[in-house]
């Protein structure tokens, strides 16, 4: 057991995945030899060299367009894209190519892909450095997406997405570079689709993803001492995510906030909710309240992206009012 | 036009022409077809344009690879692929190469390193650059190619594209099949530039060839597949060639002088090889033959997918995703 | 009062758009002399001349982006995307530029232009020219998206479109543009953001947009014959989306399912459901019950696109499910 | 580097040195501004490349247009941008240009014709394009200037702008900063192509000069400017310069040379003009006083900056849309 950063944990993951695996490379805006611009790929150049650890042009399009012939042709490719922002450039390749191709070639093939890209605030980065947009990833058909909430996901969840035989979107928030948690030396892959309990409670579910997860168990720590025991789901994965569980666990509190960094309109917790209206609306013994960010761009100046962000007072405000 | 070449031996040509002439028959089929109300969606027709995906495919392995466009079945029929999965999936059946999920515009056969139509204009280019990537990284010593029209040209991903290659040095031909319009607009009217100061641009070794003479094409390609082969970098390979018919079928033209239909008809590239057969002594009853023998194959083809059943929607979201595997860590 | 097309009314709105306001011009993909790939360009050409009537190159990214500038710079640009699959090669100029630009920019200018495209499926196109991807874009704060569903709207969604000063997203049914339907000589702009009571009913409602809303007639029509009296709402604008008008309908049926072709998870049909199952959780005696594509791309065999788009059986199944 | 000038007036050339100065006394007080934490964010300096964006600001209208990219506040100041309102927003204040909303990469000023610095690498070049469009067809006279790095030649809208403003001949000048990197790599290890080669493809007319050469920047644009503003097209302009800082404040460089900073810093455009203007006959005092009354203008901007009130949240949502107004029919 190590004590690592987050970041760490996913310069293991890719590490590990290399030596495991020659076919995967790495390939990104700055990934190899500057070792990436969050650090999360360094010293893999040096250990991979130059034919499977790349530095690319500018070029988001072509390299996630790339990435898709690659792994129809026996590689396991590994994208860096530098600021999820940069995803709307990379959209067609995703989209219309990668997602499709096994459903719309008759199943003839896999397309072993992977791209990562931080999202999320809490640096300052203003609108276009900052979006959280994994709602449009997660209604496309042929995509997965994950997102790590600890270290050990964030280890577990890139191995899993790099093993995986189709495309995985992983979703890194930013802020969680820098976090520090326990990675054990015999880490595991952690299984795409099945959420965590990362709080067991009686009383209302909070679903939560990503850098989320923190928030929501700090405003379970206050509601706890006003008597109320929140249960805290961390997702992990978005598509596909734990519908039995998230039911499961509402079906024990009758209660359920969905808690998310994204803009709250249309985002991940829309489908989280809709479900649980249809699936469980027996269960529910009060309104589901989703927690969000306002429906606005990112801002920059910090008074501002702090009130932009969501945080535990809005969860817990959530909570109570489900429970009113 | 600078292609010369060394005169061509009679049996491989008559190669190139039964290749052309099974492109052929099965398109005016599939026009026929489309006609006849039997052909779901729309169909883009490479009548006219044979000469390039076949001169091509001629010097190719079957395990390289190659990203078509959505005028694509010359592409496909060219590769190798099996007529009858082929029109199986242009008639919509489950037995297709795509169960009937994608249609002409998506025809592929990984085996034969098909890569896919593909129905996004541009989309083919990155696929053959990382399909060429993997060839690099794996030492498997194929290329990969990519057909795409002139119209494409002006997309951003085809800069995006042609700069990586030559970046990497990677095993990739770029093969343009230049015909003067793109949908209802010539290509005039959407390009300041063309295939040969673009790859002017990344120092790219780049050729233009008559994409309507089977023996340039094939030539041209020859040489620029051995370059490709041999680890020296990407090529381009620029084939002007006519559209015959409209942009897809049904489609009237009606922004299209009768003048320039007749001009592409004229310019046969099956014919101009007939030409040539006969000159180098082969019979007509010969060259009648292969015709006799295509229309049959496809006759059969078509037969076949006529018979074949639709597909039933239970197997389709079972192949959204691959089958869950054991992750070993 | 004339019978027109649902195409020509889009044709004759651009036209008197162009008419009242000379800084509104018009481009895109084979738009200018072959008056559209669906014809709903036509004529244009010849009224309005080539300065404001504008052939492009297959280059989708620099049009919406030139859109942006052109915006900016005093015009008022109506673009066509030929199928609303392409949309993926524009995302950088929608969402981080058009939408965002007035926010970032302090309030400073607007962004007046219009992206139309055409979305859904019906006429065997396949994977890559059929999908309704209009979720994304209601998930993008400082866009607009409004989906007609009549000749009527057809005409007044894209007259207000065109006066709006903000970036708006006309999302046109292909299926529809043969519909025909009356336009009064003095055809008026639809507001947008209210929905329409399509059909009044007591017993459910079932809110739909664009092409599912005959269908949802067709479902409410067959529901009468077995006793229940459905309401259809019409969304029209899906952002901002008519939540009164939802709400109020809900608060006389206590039922609700929603209609759309796009895929299911993640859809508009999410973030409906997610609010109502909030601000109207204490009218629902039902669960809410959404009708979508499932999740899968858009297939091109008839037998397979007939069974991947929703009709009006499933809508009445949804309906009899909440009311069971 | 083919510009050759005419001799430039002196008191031409005291005020690109002006301009110059104002540029970079406002960046190194960012600099120190930001070492201190007193601005949010990241922010991207172009000490060393002042002469690009003062040079041909020079020769434009107020009314003229301009697009930028994440390395903007030369582009911004030498625009004539309030230096008030410009340090107000980038240290996050509500009577910054943006209310706080954008920062550095996003600084913009319509009255001026400032479209906007940008956060996403090559998104400014499709603006430009589309304000020269709208410039033509509404007469306006004016032209629009987009200011691009050399790293920004690799994404695809590039080639698409390009082309676009070729083929509609619109009043455009794009002028690309080639400081030989793109954050932590060398261009060398990202192209293929440069801007003369690129412009080329679409025979647009471009030019290339020392753009630490204030006057050979300014002679340039002047003629480049010209000939784009008579309508005879689009122009492209290179300026080779040097990226004397990091990428971003704070980068610590550990994958450049100590040579490559120390050669960026010893050709210093400001340093250069300063010569050529003793040369020229002004004195030593007269550049202090410069100097003096530069660092006061920008004293009293950070001032009012470091005072300004920070943005309350109040407002933002009501500026996602703009304001509802009558629909008329
Ligand atoms: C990204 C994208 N934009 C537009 C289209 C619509 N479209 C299909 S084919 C075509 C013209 C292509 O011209 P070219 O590349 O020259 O190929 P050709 O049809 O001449 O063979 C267009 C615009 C598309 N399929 N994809
Ligand atoms: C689309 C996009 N991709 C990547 C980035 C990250 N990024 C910011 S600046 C930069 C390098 C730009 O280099 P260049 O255009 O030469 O400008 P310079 O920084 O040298 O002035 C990169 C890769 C971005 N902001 N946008
Ligand atoms: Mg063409
Ligand atoms: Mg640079």
């Amino acid at each position: 057991m190590n004590e690592v950063r987050f970041g760490q944990a996913i310069n293991k993951a890719l590490a590990d995945a290399m030596t495991a695996d020659p076919s995967v490379i790495v390939l990104g805006e700055d990934v190899a030899r500057p070792g990436g611009p969050f650090g999360v790929t360094r010293g893999l150049l040096d250990r991979f060299g130059p034919e499977r650890v790349r530095d690319t042009p500018i070029s988001e399009a072509a390299i996630v367009g790339a990435s898709v012939g690659a792994a129809m042709t026996g590689l396991r490719p590994v994208v860096e894209i530098m600021f999820m922002d940069f995803v709307t450039l990379t959209m067609d390749a995703l989209v219309n190519q990668a997602a499709k191709a096994r459903f719309m070639f008759g199943g003839q093939l896999s397309v072993p892909m992977v791209v990562r890209m931080p999202h999320g605030g809490g640096i300052n980065a203003g609108p276009q450095h900052s979006q959280c947009l994994e709602a449009w990833l997660a209604h496309v058909p042929g995509l997965k997406v994950v997102c790590p909430a600890t270290v050990a996901d964030a280890y577990g969840l890139t191995r899993a997405a790099i093993a995986d035989d189709d495309p995985v979107i992983v979703v890194e928030n930013k802020a969680l570079y820098a976090a520090k948690g326990d990675l054990p030396d015999t880490a595991a892959a952690t299984p795409i689709g099945r959420a965590r309990t990362a709080r067991a409670g009686r009383d209302a579910t909070i679903v939560s993803y990503g850098a989320m997860v923190p928030v929501a168990l700090a405003a379970a720590a206050d509601l706890g001492r006003d008597g109320v025991d929140a249960e805290v789901i961390d997702l992990r994965s978005l598509q596909p995510w734990d519908e039995p569980a998230v039911l499961a666990s509402l079906a024990r509190t009758h209660r359920l906030v969905i808690a998310h960094e994204a803009v709250e309109a249309f985002g991940v917790g829309a489908e989280i909710a809709a479900r649980m209206s249809d699936v469980g609306f027996d269960e529910l013994d009060g309104p589901i309240v989703r927690v969000g960010a306002p429906f606005m761009p990112p801002p920059f100046a910090k008074t501002l992206e702090d009130w932009f962000r969501p945080d535990a007072a809005k969860i817990v405000a959530a909570v109570k009012r489900t429970m009113a | 036009m600078s292609h010369t070449l060394a005169p061509f031996a009679t049996d491989r040509l008559l190669e190139l022409y039964r290749g052309m002439r099974l492109v052929r028959e099965a398109e005016e089929r599939l026009s026929a077809l489309f006609a006849e109300g039997e052909i779901p969606g729309f169909i883009h027709l490479s009548i006219g344009q044979e000469a390039v995906p076949v001169g091509v495919a001629s010097v190719l392995d079957e395990a390289d690879t190659l990203a078509s466009n959505h005028r694509g079945h010359g592409h496909a029929i060219a590769k190798g692929l099996d007529l009858d999965r082929f029109f199986l999936e242009l008639l919509g059946k489950q037995d297709g190469y795509c169960r009937g999920r994608g249609g002409s515009m998506h025809v592929a056969d990984m085996k034969l390193g098909m890569l896919g139509a593909n129905g996004i204009v541009g989309a083919g280019l990155p696929i053959a650059v990382g399909s060429a990537l993997a060839h690099k990284i794996r030492g498997t010593g194929h290329i990969a190619v990519v057909f795409f029209g002139d119209g494409a040209l002006a997309e951003g991903v085809l800069h995006e594209s042609m700069n990586l290659a030559q970046l990497w040095s990677l095993p990739v031909l770029f093969v343009c099949e230049n015909n003067g319009w793109s949908e209802f607009t010539e290509g005039a009217r959407q390009l300041t530039t063309d295939p040969q100061r673009m790859a002017a641009a990344y120092g790219m070794k780049a050729t233009k060839v008559d994409g309507n003479d089977v023996i340039a094409v094939a030539g041209a390609a020859r040489e620029a597949v051995a370059t490709v082969r041999a680890g020296k970098g990407p090529c381009l390979l620029e084939c002007v060639t006519r559209r015959v018919r409209g942009h897809f079928e049904g489609d009237p033209q009606k922004y299209r002088d009768a003048g320039d239909v007749a001009a592409a008809t004229r310019d046969d590239p099956l014919a101009r090889c007939e030409s040539q057969l006969i000159a180098d002594g082969i019979s007509q009853a010969d060259i009648e033959a292969v015709k006799t023998a295509t229309a049959a194959r496809v006759d059969a083809a078509v037969a076949k997918a006529r018979a074949g059943p639709p597909p039933s929607p239970a197997d389709t979201l079972a192949d959204v995703y691959s089958p869950p595997r054991e992750v070993a860590t």
